[in-house]
């Protein structure tokens, strides 16, 4: 009790202040604005919708079958299906988001949608400066600020993207010779418009009526890691 | 010799601290204007050239005795408002008590003659080692002896401020749950 | 001491003179109060003789919220219950998911979710331990010192999670995502940083004079007390109770590792302080093991359905050591996919039943720590 | 470690320990297994006692404290009955005829408690002890007997299931609200809670994006 | 006018301030602070006759006023014990309902 | 009257001299009344800013942060910025609060606070009025202040300011005791009360050495209590209870905002600036320098050198030490300063009787005084620290561990 205590805790701020100066393990401080955090891949803020090629409308891959607005905790998705379709990337028939909007307000980046997502059509961004000064309308984001590329996908998450585009390609390949198995039976026709559809993950053969069957939403196909 | 200007503003500062003091309506102004009032004493024994006094002064009036005051005041639920009568016999006569006093002061000053005396020539001020000397040496006796009554005041008034022992209520009742 | 009853009369009866009673509320908005919580509070003089907790002003009704939602839903939830510890969390909740419909958990998620719950009781009670000392006016040191280290571990939940504080990490049935060696790699060189921190931690104040008369004698909470109101967690310990749901319960696989449970004799403040600092080594013990042993395979258990997960009919209580004491999970299921009952057990909440016990007869200095030392979060308090 | 006696083996006991106790044996399906106990409400303070300070159970924490609300069910059967349908001409025939009956369960409100012994540390680990005190309606008879006096834990989840489910706990110390605030009329947690209208979520602009409930869209 | 009847002039006021102040008012801090202002021109008197008194060099006044300082602070020390010993009996300070001697 | 010539020890004082010399020779007085008076003020002003950003720089790096760094070059500018910001900011007043007194309390604080400079001499012929009773005035003058903190706190009508006053002022009495007695034992050793004279008295050297009476064992103990009742005299930590932010909000300024509140900060910081000034007066020799060979530095850089490093103590404890509580902060100033430094003044009474060369050497002479003085501190000082222990039954525990 004779204040070495007190002696040994003015030391050690004493090797903190000079440490600081020093030692780049104390001075841990990101100057924010300019100096800027490597963001980690996993890293997730809110939800964007992934879309094929060039065309944010054609390319969507979202085909409306709203199981993330159900799952939704917080509730923040609003999903209208279109009344007509369009063919997907392996080149089925779907329906499509009319009206897709997200209240990031509400959105608690919990990552479930994502996770339920059988198409793989919603992901998470990395984006967090949002801030806007239009508290209601400023924080609905609707389908055209929602879509972003795969490119950009690629860009933020490329090891889970690389996976993701994998999968599809190995989908879109099956479909592909199951359509062209169904085509050799029946007639050369559809054959040949079956392979000018581009492989991979651009967008599904434009024109393509073969598979005129209504939409049937995948079931067994979940995403355990993502 | 005349009186000076500074000794007028100082003088006026303190009466008029001193009748703030003793009529205003609210306990703790009445400290505060006392306060002034003890300041411009202290200020006036400064201008009168007592040094030490008027420091002296300061240190125990304005640090420790307005201090008192103010705790004593907080103390006894003084700080709330307190309607006190504005008028009554007892305090008028009191008035006129202290007027008359002030009078026989005032006409005992007035016909002693020293009004249009000439001033005495003003001292020099008393330089703080001859006050210590003079404490050390002539007045050691006074001094120890007040400073033995100032213990004894201190002991009596930390006795007195000593709250009595209550006697001890029964025990909390949650414990027992 | 006077006797609240006496006073209470006294309060009543108007004769409050002498300045007797100073009826104070602490808070909602009070530096130290941790969040949104009030105390009212009867002072005599400084010394506190009365103190009722009033809370619920972050009141958001998750349980009521939870019983809307499917039991996936539930987890990122939990996620802001107690928002400083959402690893553990979530793992109180896939526990009594798991119990209630009976799905096994493979051995790797295991050993992940331990290391993970052992990174977040780590950074917890360094970060408690820094508010503790930022309470009794250490002017935030202590608590940058706690926050410097707490980042670190954050951004590793951020790099395998995705989230820094809300991870909604963990599934019944397993994890979300599985570490990489790198992450692990990480967390081998971070855990063998920590203990160098821990010691500087405590020799900037575990000497201190001022801190022990602060803290040494102070909110002493005996021990029949404890076990009778039902406060766990390092605060129970303190007390001199050997009870920890990880050596009781053997849950996951804290069977596997060698840790000691640290006890206390006093019950004060001091006590529950050294309590979290002593249980930091023991985290930081157990993290070099797991990282060490930690096998391969999968990381959920491949059967287990996410989405509409339907329980057969029944009930489960599931419960953790989390950092705060013993968080519990109740279900009832009634074979739908929402639960029927969904029920938080929240440590920090029973741990303040007794706040007006260990407050009385003290100065309202000693209450601020006091409380400091409980360690609450409002999130979990209001649920 | 001494081992947990089964909910048969603890019935028998209380039973055996608290005369005039009625103890009821609730099974629990789910994988769990964890079955519970009903008490009666004049035994339940004694034997709560007998459970915390026998020695062989030491149940001295009670962990969890909650109230769950069971909503009136109507089960329906059908059954056959005789009856005197018109014929065609005018007479009636006797003819059998099946018949929906329905019968209503009154829903009641339920005190679910979760004891454990710290002292004892009982095999298995993680087996709450379970009891439960049931209230004969959901609307006006909705008291059970508080079990604070032997466990403090249970002073503020008790208060919290009055808070939320209006179970009203006699011997209570200080039951009032303590998650709501004090001039709120209702007890949320209710299957059958309807929020107020004026929901301040209401004025919100998207408030379109909420559904009243969760359960209809699904 | 000569400085030294300035200063008997202003002790007097200020003595008899002091005075009107204790014979009034009912509170008993504010009695205690009258006699206290009535000390206080003692004081000012001494200060003055030894400022312009015949032997300045002999420092008598100051020695006194620094006496009755320490007297006045052991006065009112004890004095406000007291009155704060008579609230605590009495529940008040107001002398003129302090009527009893016995506790 | 003609002006000496300007050197940099004097060049303040000459530019006074010149400034007054030219003034109309009536208003010659008032002219350097003012022009003190305006120097000390802008000088302290601006070491108040300086301090502020030193403050919160200092504290940031032994936190491991930046501390402010936005407002100009290395965040410098960020003393202005806080100005801006308090004098544009609203002044709130309680609708219940005594206006007047809680409109004056803060100017009386802050008027009390700089009235101290007064005796202060901060270089060579550099004090404002040379008093003979220069340690008195400024302890008379410091005890305004209390007043000033009971105002603001009785006239916000707030609880917690209520607390936060009756905490300060119990505070500062008391530590205003130990205050005073530790500087007695300087004036003893001295003589005089005349803080010029203090200074003199120490700026002489032997063997190049200056005589501070912080290298006497009695010094040495006067000056570390001093400044610990000077810490606790200025509300900083740890001993800033009044303010006690985690338990009283802000204690007796709580109901302060804008400019007022501005006042109240600054006047802290005056006050803490004074009273580390007069323990360098009393204890480290004033302007003069530690060895006559550096006495080449103006004696006013001296002066505020040693005045910055003080303030970096205070800063540095600040951001070290956790807050006491009342009580042990009473029970340290009556049970461990007022006995300590009582110890002291016996200490420097014996060094003052002692002779100083015992069998003819002057170096024994010395050595023997040294250990005596250093001895009769040294002795109270175990005793009272392991009476402390015991009685408050404060101790270092070990723990048990189940496995």
């Amino acid at each position: 009790m004779f204040g070495e205590g007190i002696i040994q805790g003015l030391v050690e701020t004493a090797r903190n202040f000079f440490g600081s100066y020093v030692d780049k393990d104390r001075l841990v401080t990101v100057q924010y604005p300019e100096e800027r955090h490597q963001l980690p891949e996993a890293t997730r803020q809110f939800p964007f919708l992934l879309y094929d090629g060039a065309d944010p409308e054609a390319g969507l891959r979202c085909v409306s079958c709203q199981i993330c607005e159900k799952e939704c905790p917080p509730q923040c998705i609003h999903i209208e299906k279109s009344k007509d379709k369009k063919p997907d990337f392996v080149g089925k028939l779907q329906f499509y988001p009319a009206v897709f909007n997200i209240d990031v307000s509400t959105c608690m980046s919990c990552q479930i949608c994502v996770e339920v997502c059988p198409f793989d059509a919603i992901r998470m961004d990395n984006q967090f400066e949002l801030s806007t000064s239009n508290r209601f309308a400023g924080l609905l984001y609707t389908k055209p600020e929602l879509a972003k590329s795969n490119e950009y996908y690629r860009k933020i998450h490329p090891t889970e993207a690389a996976e993701c585009d994998e999968r599809r390609a190995k989908e879109a390949e099956e479909a592909k010779a199951k359509a062209a198995a169904a085509a050799a039976a029946s007639a050369a026709k559809a054959a040949q418009a079956a392979a000018t559809s581009p492989a991979g993950a651009a967008n599904g053969a434009s024109g393509n009526g073969t598979a005129s069957t209504p939409v049937e939403q995948p079931a067994g196909k979940k995403p355990v890691t993502q | 010799m005349r009186t000076t200007l500074p000794f007028l503003i100082l003088a006026v500062l303190t009466l008029a601290g001193g009748v703030a003091a003793m009529t205003l309506r609210r306990l703790v102004h009445c400290a505060l204007c006392l306060t002034v009032a003890f300041a411009g004493l202290a200020a006036l024994y400064l201008n009168l050239g007592a040094e030490f006094a008027g420091l002296a002064q300061l240190l125990v009036y304005v640090g420790a005795i307005a201090i008192l005051i103010v705790f004593a005041i907080l103390l006894t639920r003084g700080g709330d408002d307190k309607a006190e009568p504005s008028f009554s016999p007892a305090g008028a006569a009191g008035v006129v008590l202290a007027a008359a006093v002030f009078a026989v002061l005032g006409w005992a000053i007035v016909t002693s003659g020293i009004l249009h005396q000439a001033a005495n020539p003003a001292a020099p001020p008393a330089p703080m080692r001859s006050i210590g000397l003079a404490l050390m040496q002539r007045y050691v006796l006074p001094l120890e002896v007040i400073a033995l009554m100032l213990t004894a005041a201190m002991i009596g008034a930390v006795i007195l401020a000593l709250r009595e022992k209550r006697p001890q209520p029964e025990q909390d009742q949650r414990s027992a749950q | 001491m006077t006797g609240v009853a006496e006073l209470e009369r006294r309060v009543e009866a108007g004769e409050d003179g002498l300045g007797d009673i100073l009826e104070v509320s602490m808070g909602p908005h009070h530096p130290s109060t941790h969040g949104v919580f009030r105390m009212d509070v009867r002072l005599e003089g400084e010394k506190v003789v009365r103190l009722k907790p009033v809370f619920g002003y972050l009141h958001r009704n998750h349980e009521k919220i939870a019983e809307h939602g499917a039991y996936l839903a539930a987890i990122p939830y939990t996620d802001r219950l107690d928002y400083l510890n959402s690893m553990t969390n979530n793992w109180g909740y896939v526990l009594a998911v798991e119990k209630l419909a009976g799905i096994p958990v493979p051995e790797r998620a295991e050993y992940i979710r331990v290391i993970v719950a052992e990174l977040s009781r780590f950074q917890n009670h360094a970060g408690l331990v820094g508010f503790l000392l930022q309470d009794m006016g250490a002017s935030g040191t202590p608590l940058m010192y706690a926050f410097r280290e707490r980042e670190k571990i954050l951004d590793l939940f951020e790099s395998l999670s995705g989230a820094r504080m809300m991870c909604n990490y963990m599934r019944f049935g397993g994890l979300r995502v599985d570490c990489t060696p790198a992450w692990l790699e990480e967390v081998r060189q971070l855990v063998s940083g920590l203990p160098k921190f821990v010691d500087e931690f405590e020799a900037l104040l575990r000497g201190n004079e001022i801190l022990m008369a602060r803290t040494q004698g102070v909110g002493v909470l005996p021990r029949e007390l404890a076990i009778n109101a039902g406060v766990t967690g390092p605060m129970l310990r303190a007390s001199g109770v050997n009870y920890d749901i990880r050596k009781v319960d053997h849950y996951g696989v804290y069977d596997r590792f060698d840790f000691r449970v640290p006890l206390g004799d006093h019950g004060d403040v001091y006590d529950r302080y050294m309590m979290r600092i002593l249980e930091m080594r023991e985290s930081l013990k157990i993290l070099q093991q797991a990282v060490r042993d930690i096998p391969g395979g999968p990381i959920i258990d491949p059967k287990t359905r996410l989405r509409g997960l339907r329980p057969k009919a029944g009930e489960a209580y599931g419960r953790i050591e989390a950092p705060k004491g013993e968080l519990g999970f109740f279900l009832i299921s009634d074979g739908s996919t929402i639960p029927c009952r969904y029920r938080v057990r929240p440590p920090s909440m029973i741990n303040l039943t007794i706040l007006e016990d260990m407050c009385l007869g003290h100065n309202i200095a000693d209450v601020v720590v006091i409380l400091g030392s409980v360690d609450i979060v409002l999130g979990e308090v209001d649920r | 470690m001494t081992a947990l006696p089964t909910a048969e083996d603890l019935k028998a006991q209380i039973e055996a320990g608290v005369p005039g106790a009625q103890v009821t044996v609730i099974p629990n399906a789910s994988p769990s297994a964890q079955h519970s106990l009903l008490l009666d409400h004049e035994h339940a303070p004694a034997v709560a006692l007998f459970l915390r300070d026998h020695p062989d159970l030491r149940l001295d924490l009670c962990t969890l404290v909650t109230g769950v609300d069971w909503l009136d069910t109507e089960t329906t059967e059908k059954i056959k009955v005789k009856k005197v349908v018109p014929g065609p001409v005018g007479a009636g025939i006797e003819q059998e005829v099946e018949e929906t009956r329905k019968t209503k369960i009154p829903g009641y409100l339920e005190a679910v408690y979760h004891l454990f012994s710290m002292e004892k540390k009982h095999d298995p680990p993680a087996m709450p002890v379970v009891l439960r005190l049931r209230t004969a309606n959901r609307i006006d008879q909705t008291h059970v007997p508080s079990l604070t006096p032997v466990w403090r834990s249970c002073e503020f989840q008790e208060r919290e299931a009055f808070d939320l489910y209006g179970i009203v706990f006699d011997g209570h110390p200080d039951l009032r609200r303590i998650l709501m605030w004090d001039g709120f009329e209702d007890y949320p947690m209710r299957k059958d809670y309807v929020p107020p209208a004026d929901d301040s979520l209401a004025s919100l602009p998207f408030a379109s994006l909420q559904r009243a409930s969760t359960k209809e869209a699904r | 006018m000569n400085p030294l009847a300035a200063c008997l002039l202003v002790s007097a006021l200020l003595f008899a301030i002091g005075l009107a102040g204790a014979l009034t008012r009912r509170s008993a801090i504010l009695v205690l602070a009258g006699i206290e202002l009535m000390l206080n021109a003692a004081n000012l008197n001494f200060i003055g006759f030894w400022r312009f008194g015949p032997h300045p060099e002999e420092l008598t006044g100051i020695i006194f006023v620094i006496f009755a300082i320490a007297v006045a602070a052991a006065e009112a020390a004890v004095g406000l014990a007291l009155i704060l010993a008579i609230y605590r009996h009495a529940r008040t300070s107001d002398v003129s309902e302090i009527t009893e001697m016995k506790g | 009257m003609t002006l000496p010539a300007p050197t940099a020890d004097q060049i303040w004082v000459w530019i006074k001299d010149w400034l007054v010399f030219h003034t109309p020779a009536p208003f010659q007085p008032l002219a350097s009344i003012l022009c003190i008076v305006a120097a000390i003020i802008v000088v302290f002003a601006s070491l108040f800013a300086l301090t502020v950003l030193l403050e919160r720089k200092g504290l940031g790096r032994m936190q491991n942060r930046y501390g402010p760094n936005r407002v100009g070059p290395f965040g410098i500018l960020q003393p202005i910025a806080d100005a801006v910001k308090s004098l544009t900011k609203e002044d709130i007043v309680p609708r219940s609060a005594d206006h007047v007194v809680h409109y004056l309390a803060p100017l009386v604080l802050v008027a009390a606070s700089f009235l101290a400079y007064a005796v202060l001499p901060i270089g060579r012929n550099m004090t404002a009025v040379n008093l003979d009773a220069g340690v008195l005035f400024f302890f008379a003058i410091g005890s305004a202040t209390e007043l000033a903190v009971f105002m603001a706190g009785w006239s916000s009508r707030n609880k917690y300011s209520l607390l936060g006053a009756m905490r300060a002022i119990a505070q500062m009495v008391s530590y205003e005791i130990p205050l005073i007695l530790s500087s007695i034992a300087v004036v003893m050793i001295a003589g005089t009360l005349s803080t010029s004279a203090i200074v003199d008295e120490q700026a002489r050297y032997t063997h190049g050495i200056a005589h501070w009476f912080v290298f006497t064992p009695w010094g040495l103990a006067g000056f570390i209590l001093f400044m610990i009742a000077a810490t606790a005299e200025t509300n900083r930590s740890p001993f800033d209870l009044p303010e006690g932010e985690s338990e009283i909000i802000a204690g007796y300024f709580i109901e302060y905002s804008g400019f007022k509140f501005a006042l109240f900060f600054l006047a802290e910081y005056i006050e803490m600036f004074a009273v580390s000034g007069l323990g360098i007066t009393l204890f480290l020799g004033g302007w003069s320098s530690p060895v006559s060979f550096l006495a080449w530095i103006p004696s006013w850089i001296w002066f505020f050198g040693k005045l910055l490093a003080l303030i970096c103590c205070f800063i540095w404890v600040r951001g070290t030490l956790p807050r006491l509580r009342m009580d042990q902060l009473m029970n340290f100033a009556w049970k461990f300063m007022l006995p300590m430094t009582l110890f002291v003044i016996l200490s420097a009474g014996v060094w003052r009787f002692l002779p100083a060369t015992i069998a003819g050497s002057g170096a024994l002479g010395a050595v023997v005084r040294w250990l005596v003085c250093a001895f009769i501190v040294l002795l109270p000082y175990v005793t009272l620290a392991r009476a402390l222990e015991s009685g408050r039954k404060i101790e270092k525990r070990e723990y048990r561990f189940a496995e």
